[in-house]
């Protein structure tokens, strides 16, 4: 029997067969909760990491991705230069965009440094270019020295001294989250197995006596499979939707540190979650499955 | 139905029964007496593959039960009714549906236990209790909800360990009754009792062999029985 | 009896009436790996919490509570507005310290946009003065007032505007932590009441005989509550233990971030995790009392 | 010792007991019979404050039952050895343990228990079996063993529920044979049983009074017995 094609023959059910395990107790209880709680955690633990996935990306992006052509020149060639060098970065493979910063941009850069009346067409202030990687990224070394023919007053720098350690810890940061999740789900995992097999100890009367009247094995698993199936997915859906919710309700994240991105999904991120209940309910029929046929081959 | 060869069984490596010889024909009436402890419900046990034989061979339905796959015990267990001796029913449904559980679990259920059930349960004076829950029952209550249950599926065998040990007289003797009747029928029938009126009562109305477990083996019981 | 000398109390022991509550068991795996798996995930969020907490306080600390004078002037008059400006701040409460910025360390903030071999002294770039606040900090328009006064050319540049996401993603981030460990441990304390009561459930029995054999429930009540709450002070000292090693292991943290400090403690907060077996032993404490009491309550 | 004045009892809102007087004086051997679900154990029950009277007032040991604590019941349970229909034993402890634990809950273990516990074991016949687990005793071994733990703490007053519903004749005098012993001693006993041989055997030996329930009233039983 396939883990699919078993799940929704679980989910059919037969009334009759259902009805001699008993609905209510204990383990009921603790099932529905256990698989809701996890489900809950599991659903920030997939936000935590898809928002921490999103910041690596972006910084990845927005900091590997970009360096830095500085050009000192004369006044008179600087436009030259400009230009110089733009062709040159557009012959370059692995050069995805290039563009010269406008003088309010450069203005707006160092006004934190010189204050807004900074008079920068008077300066000998170099130009800055701004240069986009493609994923392959561009080789360095080649530009560099194609850069020292066409416009000498180029200087590549690609901002490799500063951006590793943000790199480095948004990457932390992700794998942080991709661990609780592993952690979390593993537990989910765990916690059913155990929460199966103990509402199993507890009904080990009932495995007995069905024995006793001549059901089959597969008549008795099925019976408790299916409970603890629907259990698993009825929790685990509803601290989903909860989980969601709450995440829904977080206050919202602003683009203003630019570094920092809420913890929230996104698009069809959201979808991710959904995810939690249908594992949920795998793992439920699983451990159940195998929980049931070991308590019963104890069994005579 | 049920042949013991050479039969012999002990818990934990022990020796509790040896030699055990013996054929339950179609249609026979049996009983089994023996001092608490001797291996009575031990020797039930071997006879519905609850238990398999150390040494010998045990078959049951002409199958040799230690080469039994679990199904081939369920399969068999549907054509036998065994009254085990401490009384267990599922606890979550009602009386009624508890005895008719067996027909339930072979797929039998709706039309076909309807009829059966509300005469069974009127003959063992329980239909005033048909929706209450076993843990309601008194002993005598939950023994002869036993007895129904073994019945009702109209079984080839029945086998009873101790079917009256809680009830009075003249119940025994309806229950008796009931027994009787399926044996003219040509039910099977073993009865573990210790209740020597009732196997008198029994041999006054059947032709049963009364078999002692004595010192681990079996032996026909003597004439005062 | 009060939580604590009840807990010790139960610690002592009593032999021979421990041993009326049977040892083994599915409850018993349940609650030990209950415990456990809970202390674990909590040692995480722990330090998450922990983590983000001193982030937001270097980012506090370090980001709000400094700031920048900007002093532009002739060169002439250059040094003598710096002194001036210095020894407003040496009379401004509030202001930790302050000093000039070297032209070697404006060299190298500016080295990113104007390249190594900027003309620093040729240029009439202004000079910066970094100031820190102490903690209550000083009162912004009091200090211009008395600036615009000594020194006409020095300008405060507090920060507030690039400042504020930065703290606000902090403490973010902390208070995420925060709601993950309440989320924790409040899933581990109704986990471990679940537990309980569903080991309880499945030990009705045991109750039901002991009350027939003149047992009183206090009686009965400790000797359940002893086992549980040791259960769960054992699975939780395991599963700190664990989780305090699965951090010690991490990737440690390198400071060159300078924003993304590593997951894991510090100094003393190896110590907080500890009271994480303590917090699980007191919740089991009163989980299984409850879940005794109550139990025992419905039997007559 | 337990005194039942105009006493009543029904399960939910029913009426199954009504009309109770009785009064259980110290050292009075008592036998209850009646048919199969006519409310013995129900009656037994009430004695020992397990369900409450819903009308009229049922004193043990000079406490109205229905007044009296949790801690209480425990203290006079302490002072009773009761025999429950369904004998219930912790699964996990060995016989012996099963048997001694009135005295290990009364903290009166140790010294005490070795003396009493291996002679007691021996009468009922179980003293082969003292490391066994209470799931691998047969039906009658566990009905000993029950009597047993009601009998070790030298109680005051002894009720039994079917305690011979699973033992052979000779077992079950043997039994007789104790309580008889016991009630010599001055302990009140009072048994509920369907054996009417068993009673037969007993008024041989003491003076005992044989009860009827039938019908929801409590009668005393004709001189056929
Ligand atoms: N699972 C077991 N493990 C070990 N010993 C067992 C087990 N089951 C039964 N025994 C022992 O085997 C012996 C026979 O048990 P059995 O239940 O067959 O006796 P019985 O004849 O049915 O007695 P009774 O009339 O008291 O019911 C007893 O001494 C009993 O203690
Ligand atoms: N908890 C309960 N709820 C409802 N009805 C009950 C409950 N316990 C017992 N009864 C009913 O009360 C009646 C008397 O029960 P009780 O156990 O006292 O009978 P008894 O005389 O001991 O019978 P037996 O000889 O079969 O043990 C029975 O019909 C039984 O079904
Ligand atoms: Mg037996
Ligand atoms: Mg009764």
């Amino acid at each position: 029997m396939s883990a699919l094609s078993g799940l929704l023959d679980i989910l059919k059910g037969d009334a009759q067969a259902d009805r001699v395990v008993p609905r209510r107790g204990h383990s009921v209880r603790l099932t529905l909760f256990t698989s809701g709680a996890m489900a809950f955690l599991a659903v920030f633990a997939l936000a935590l990491s898809l928002a921490s996935g999103r910041l690596a990306d972006r910084w990845s992006e927005a900091l590997a991705r970009s360096s830095t052509i500085r050009i000192s020149a004369p006044a008179a060639q600087m436009e030259a230069q400009i230009w110089a060098v733009l062709e040159v970065l557009e012959q370059t493979p692995g050069v995805a965009s290039a563009r010269a910063l406008s003088e309010e941009e450069q203005r707006d850069l160092l006004e934190p440094w010189f204050g807004p009346d900074l008079p920068l067409e008077d300066l000998p202030v170099p130009r800055l270019v701004e240069v986009i990687e493609t994923a392959e990224g561009y080789d360095p070394d080649g530009l560099r020295l194609r850069l020292a023919a066409e416009a000498p007053g180029a200087v590549l720098d690609d901002h490799t001294r500063w951006r590793r350690p943000l790199v480095r810890a948004a990457e932390r940061l992700r794998s942080l989250g991709w661990i609780s999740l592993a952690l979390i789900l593993g537990s989910v995992a765990a916690m059913v197995t155990l929460a199966a097999q103990s509402a199993l100890a507890a009904n080990v009367k009932v495995i007995r006596v069905l024995r006793l009247v001549g059901a089959r094995d597969h008549y008795i698993a099925r019976a408790f499979v299916r409970r603890f199936t629907l259990r698993a997915l009825t929790g685990a859906t509803v601290g989903t939707a909860l989980g969601m919710i709450a995440i829904a309700l977080l206050p919202s994240a602003q683009e203003e540190g630019g570094f920092l991105t809420g913890l929230g999904f996104a698009g069809l991120h959201w979808l991710w979650p959904l995810t939690v209940p249908i594992l949920s309910a795998i793992t439920a029929f699983w451990a159940t499955r195998a929980a049931a046929f070991k308590t019963l081959r104890s069994l005579p | 139905m049920i042949e013991l060869q050479d039969a012999a069984y002990g818990y934990g490596g022990g020796s509790l029964l040896s030699d055990i010889n013996l054929r339950l024909a179609p249609g026979s009436f049996h009983f089994l007496t023996g001092p608490s402890g001797a291996g009575k419900t031990t020797f039930l046990k071997l006879c519905y593959a609850d238990l398999h034989a150390t040494s010998g061979r045990v078959t049951l339905f002409d199958q040799d039960t230690s080469e039994m796959s679990r199904d081939d015990v369920a399969q068999a267990r549907q054509r036998m009714g065994v009254v085990h001796q401490d009384c267990e029913f599922l606890d979550h449904l009602p009386l009624s549906e508890n005895i008719a559980l067996p027909l339930t679990v072979a797929g039998r259920g709706g039309a076909e236990q309807d009829g059966n059930l509300s005469e069974l349960m009127g003959w063992v004076g329980l239909s005033a209790r048909a929706d209450a829950l076993p843990p309601e029952l008194s002993g005598g209550e939950r023994q002869r909800a036993a007895l129904a249950r073994a019945v009702i599926t109209d079984p080839d065998v029945i086998l009873a360990d101790e079917p009256t040990g809680n009830i009075d007289w003249e119940m025994s003797l309806r229950l008796l009754q009931l027994l009787v009747e399926l044996n003219r029928m040509g039910k099977t029938i073993l009865i573990a009792t210790h209740d020597l009126a009732l196997i008198r009562a029994a041999k006054a109305q059947v032709s049963a062999r009364v078999l002692r477990i004595a010192g681990g083996r079996l032996q026909l019981a003597g004439a005062d029985l």
